[in-house]
């Protein structure tokens, strides 16, 4: 029983009871809550688990972006839900039926829990092939390798999924407020603290979030974590007001959206004849060609998420009466 | 030497994480709101400060330390912002208290 | 216009290239995408116009280069070897589908460019930059899915299906829809996170996600491990969601008949089988041997349930595409009585028995006149209702003089499913009732004979309301243009049609598959 | 009973939780959280087994002690399930300003009419 044994049973229980009060808190916004704490308490657990980058990426995007989504959510459906006065959740189904449900669900974890106990011994792994063939690839971080090098097929379908997700966003608008801006992160009232946080913190998220980008070829980083710090500086600013949230029609942001999987659909396409692979690498020009397409995803990643965070675009706001 | 600051991080570790106790006594049993976000932001603030000095002998590469206080410093400009926002919600400046407090989820997106 | 040597000569330098031809049906759509949302709205109709073509030649050269090798295409995306890099692979099943696929595109992208083009004073409108972007998305989640070799590597593409179809249900912005929408985004995230779990039990257990790979060391090991059939237990269960075979289908009524006309003939004729292509992978490439285990015969009860219930809750619907959507269900559950058929409880008990050979075609041709049909009865069924306002059977009177091609491929549609002579569902149905009656397990003829009458008791009731009616043609609001009804004249007749295939074209699902040698397990 | 281990059936618990949640839960809300709770216990079951696998790396003197493959499809699946949660999100909050409702059972009653608009 070594302290950091320990250390993991007191993490792994915090996070599951908070799992369990997302599961059984009786308003939404308090689940909300506790889930964007529960987020960051994994981004811990990535840690524990030797995955830097994960815990990067899970800090930023489970318990901060998708955090901030569901809590404007929440914030807004506390309008329409009714909040239950004494404590009982919204009129489910019938307890029979719940139970019912929690026993299929306990059956399963139990049996997952028994599956995991039953791995096989030498953990079968890839980690030595993708070590033996990092130098081919002139990255240093694996995971940076794996992303853009080896399995650069997933990388480039990543980015292209997040257009039609953004364009499933879009087309939650009205027809008439097609022409309008996105009104998930206009701010009621504007607050001079608030305010200040978006004058101070952007530059220095913008210059983390840029080292964030450099240094993940060679350290724990990338574009994915890069972007997602981006964009959280950018919806900071929308959400204090003091920039209009983007056009859906603006040229140059869409191009902005675009760019980034062109770029690598171009690069990946040459490499037919320049590497006889498509989305393979030239021998000497494997790491250049790797941050070019670093660089271009990050912007085309930011622009696509900010767009996810902001919402439908709804009438102009003097046409909307409901403010 | 090194004994040294060993024995000096293992003492600020220690201080800051009695502060955070204290914080969190304090959210515990402090009547309001404000009182509990004032012993909030104070004592952990403290507290976080403590734990990143006694942390700095243990890095070595001086961008390790600028990291470890860029980490103390966006803490407290954030923890400042949220107890502002939290305080202006329960008591707007203009007095008004009853408004905003049953409607407790109005906060910046409305 | 010497049009034939240029097609062929089209066709032979597409055949050279080899394995890189698969990239090509892949990064169309994906490009198409990318280049609607950057140039915008009002040129997206023609974009997609000008790639309908390239695609179709495109899937038409992979069934060629299969034909010709008789062997899978394959190809080593960025020249790392499958245990690092991710394969792709075309055999004799995916040539077929994207073939399939690649026609029923076409036919709606070239339905679809009057309903949404973008008129003369706009720049853009909202459901023309929408629908044709996601168009794109689903063409190219479909081609990945029916190509890809990797477990994760479906996973993103599964999800890229899910996004692009989602949106496309809610596209008119009524509540009933957005409620359709929610409810199968729900369902088909469910899906895909059980299907994630699987293929993370699958890495767990063998350190690949490579099916090939993972096929050679699961036909090794005799006894199962546990991880192993934990995993195909929830990747079938996901997949079953996202098939929405009968207990799991409560989604996809509503959504598939409040989606406009043309994204509801993509949504039930291909998005829906995509899911059903991974869970044949599974069961014939990736474990052949589950076959021979219960799992097959439970599969079976569930398709027969589908049947039975889809059709009798197809006779009860007042609206037609509702109608429409629930002879989806029902034909669905034809799809899955292939998996008992394959071995049969009877045959299994020899030693090492070569997976029924005439199941996995008549299965295939069952799919592919399954799309035909469906995509032609769902467009014709979006004409009648933006014809006469509203889509209740009851007040159908008259339609058939007024739009006679349009109800002329409703019908031919119709027939094609339940299996009349020359369609494709007529040589699907005696090639599964020829490896029933082989494998001694009547009762699934049985069942395909009940859901043949109950599909033709549905038509006959859409039929004597459309057909009848004495007095004058009704008033109609909006009448289609000819082209959009020849393309779904031409689709239901590509359906009806399908049975007339030369014989020897139908070994081609078979080509490229290795031999599933299926052992009896002790 | 290692780290890993540890950590690989707190994410089998949090996937059984999950799903009790995802269909317990009327509130569509409630129903995109317990979705993300079953997707980050799918991630953590892959990172326990990204960690089981990882003890050859360190040797490789790249100092990161687990399997890097695990980890990139962690981290494109979590923004696959982002993006998740963003239409999920978009999609219950135009049902709840369209038809007032928060949940989706099929007869659509919302137990109580929604708050009255507070003027703010």
């Amino acid at each position: 029983m070594t302290i950091s044994l320990v250390v993991d049973i007191g993490l792994a229980l915090v996070v599951l009871s908070l799992a369990l009060w997302i599961i059984a808190a009786t308003t939404v916004y308090r689940a909300v809550i506790g889930f964007i704490v529960y987020g960051l308490l994994l981004a811990i657990v990535w840690v524990r688990l030797g995955a830097a980058d994960v815990a990067l990426t899970e800090a930023a995007l489970g318990g901060g972006l998708t955090g901030l989504l569901l809590l404007g959510a929440a914030a807004r459906l506390s309008h329409h839900e009714c909040v239950p006065v004494f404590g009982r959740p919204a009129a489910g189904p019938v307890v029979g039926f719940r139970l019912l449900v929690g026993i299929l669900c306990t059956l399963i974890a139990a049996g997952l829990a028994a599956v995991v106990l039953l791995l096989p011994e030498p953990a079968p792994s890839l980690a030595s092939e993708v070590a033996s063939n990092l130098p081919a690839t002139g990255v240093g971080n694996p995971v940076t390798a794996v992303l853009l090098a080896y399995r650069a097929i997933d990388t480039l379908l990543e980015a292209v999924v997040l257009v039609p997700a953004m364009i499933g966003v879009w087309s939650l608008a009205t027809d008439q407020g097609w022409s309008g801006r996105p009104g998930f992160l206009t701010p009621a009232r504007r607050t001079s603290a608030l305010t200040l946080l978006a004058q101070v913190l952007p530059p220095v998220g913008i210059v983390f979030g840029i080292h964030l980008f450099w240094i993940g070829a060679d350290h724990p980083g990338g574009k994915f974590q890069a972007a997602v710090v981006l964009a959280a500086m950018w919806a900071l600013v929308l959400l204090a007001g003091l920039r209009e949230p983007p056009r859906v029609g603006s040229p140059p942001l869409r191009l902005a959206v675009v760019v980034g999987p062109l770029v690598f659909i171009g690069i990946g396409v040459s490499g037919i004849w320049l590497a006889d692979a498509f989305l393979a690498y030239p021998a000497g020009y494997a790491k250049p060609m790797i941050l070019a397409i670093e660089a271009v995803l990050t912007l085309s990643i930011t622009v696509a998420l900010v767009f996810l965070l902001a919402g439908p675009p709804a009438a102009d706001r003097s046409a909307d009466g409901r403010r | 030497m090194s004994a040294l600051l060993d024995g000096f991080t293992v003492v600020a570790v220690s201080l800051g994480a009695l502060f955070f106790l204290a914080g969190t006594l304090g959210l515990l049993r402090f009547p309001d709101t404000l009182a509990r976000l004032h012993a909030l932001s104070a004592a952990d603030n403290l507290g976080l400060g403590l734990v990143v000095l006694g942390l700095l002998p243990q890095v070595a590469s001086p961008l390790g330390w600028i990291g470890l206080i860029a980490v103390w410093l966006l803490a407290l400009l954030a923890s400042g912002t949220v107890s502002q926002l939290l305080a202006g919600a329960v008591r707007p400046l203009d007095g008004a208290e009853t408004q905003a407090r049953d409607n407790p989820a109005e906060g910046p997106f409305s | 216009m010497p049009l034939y040597p240029l097609v062929s000569g089209l066709l032979t330098g597409l055949v050279d290239l080899g394995g890189t031809l698969l990239v090509i049906p892949l990064m169309l759509p994906v490009t198409g995408l990318l280049l609607i949302l950057a140039i915008g709205g009002r040129y997206a109709g023609r974009i997609v116009l000008a790639l309908l073509p390239l695609g179709l030649a495109a899937a038409a050269a992979v069934v060629a280069a299969v034909w010709e090798t008789g062997d899978a295409l394959s190809y080593q995306l960025g020249g790392w070897t499958p245990r690092l890099g991710v394969a792709l692979k075309a055999d004799g099943l995916s040539a077929v589908l994207l073939l399939t696929s690649a026609i029923v595109i076409l036919a709606v992208g070239v339905y679809a460019q009057r309903p949404f083009r973008v008129p003369q004073g706009l720049s853009e409108t909202r459901t023309s930059l929408v629908f044709w972007l996601l168009f794109c998305g689903v063409w190219g989640g479909l081609n990945l899915v029916f190509v890809s070799q990797d477990l994760f590597n479906l996973f993103v593409a599964l999800e890229l299906l899910t996004f692009s179809a989602v949106p496309l249900v809610s596209l008119d912005g009524r509540g009933e829809t957005i409620a359709a929408a929610l409810r199968y985004l729900l369902f088909a995230l469910l899906g895909s996170v059980l299907y994630l779990l699987g293929a993370v039990l699958f890495y767990g257990t063998y350190g690949t996600l490579d099916i090939a790979l993972l096929a050679d060391q699961i036909a090794r090991v005799n006894p199962l491990p546990a991880a192993v059939i934990a995993a195909a237990a929830l990747m079938t269960a996901g997949l079953l969601a996202k098939t929405a075979l009968f207990p799991l289908h409560l989604w996809l009524p509503p959504a598939h008949a409040g989606a406009p006309p043309a994204a509801s003939a993509l949504l039930s004729a291909l998005v829906v089988k995509a899911s059903f292509f991974l869970i044949l992978r599974i069961w014939f490439d990736l474990m052949p041997v589950l076959l021979t285990q219960m799992g097959a015969q439970v599969l079976g009860a569930l398709g027969v349930a589908a049947i039975l219930y889809g059709g009798l809750l197809a006779l009860r619907q007042g609206r037609l595409k509702l109608l429409v959507a629930y002879s989806t269900l029902a034909q669905l559950g034809y799809l899955f009585l292939v998996f008992p058929l394959a071995i049969g409880p009877g045959a299994a008990r020899s030693a090492s028995l070569v997976a029924a050979p005439g199941v996995l075609t008549g299965g295939m041709l069952q799919l592919v006149s399954h799309a035909f049909a469906k995509a032609a009865m769902f467009m014709a069924a979006g004409m009648i209702a933006a014809a006469l306002g509203q889509d209740q059977i009851r007040k159908l009177a008259g339609i058939g003089r007024a739009l006679p091609i349009t109800v002329l491929a409703f019908g031919i549609g119709g027939l094609a499913l339940t299996g009349l002579l020359p369609s494709g569902a007529y040589l699907a149905k005696t090639l599964l009732d020829g490896a029933a009656a082989e494998s001694g397990q009547w009762w699934w003829s049985l069942a395909m004979q009940a859901g043949g009458l109950l599909t033709a008791a549905y038509l006959i009731r859409v039929f004597y309301h459309a057909l009848s009616g004495f007095g004058e043609p009704p008033v109609l609001r909006a009448r289609p243009a000819r082209y959009q009804e020849l393309v779904v004249l031409g689709l239901a007749l590509c359906s009806i049609l399908l049975g007339l295939l030369p014989s020897a074209m139908l070994a081609l699902p078979e080509l490229g598959r290795v031999a599933a040698v299926v052992t009896e397990t002790p | 009973m290692n780290g890993a281990t540890l950590f690989g059936l707190c994410g089998a618990g949090l996937i059984g939780l999950g799903l009790y949640g995802l269909i317990c839960h009327p509130g569509a809300l409630r129903k995109v959280l317990a979705f993300n709770l079953i997707g980050s216990g799918v991630f953590l079951l892959f990172g326990a087994i990204a960690r089981r696998g990882g003890g050859v790396l360190s040797s490789a003197g790249t100092g990161i002690d687990s399997d890097p493959v695990p980890q990139a499809l962690v981290i494109t699946g979590l923004v696959v399930a982002f993006a998740a949660t963003a239409i999920a999100v978009a999609l219950l909050l135009r049902l709840a300003e369209t038809t007032g409702r928060t949940t989706l059972d099929p007869n659509g009653s919302d137990p109580a009419p929604p708050a009255g608009r507070k003027e703010a």
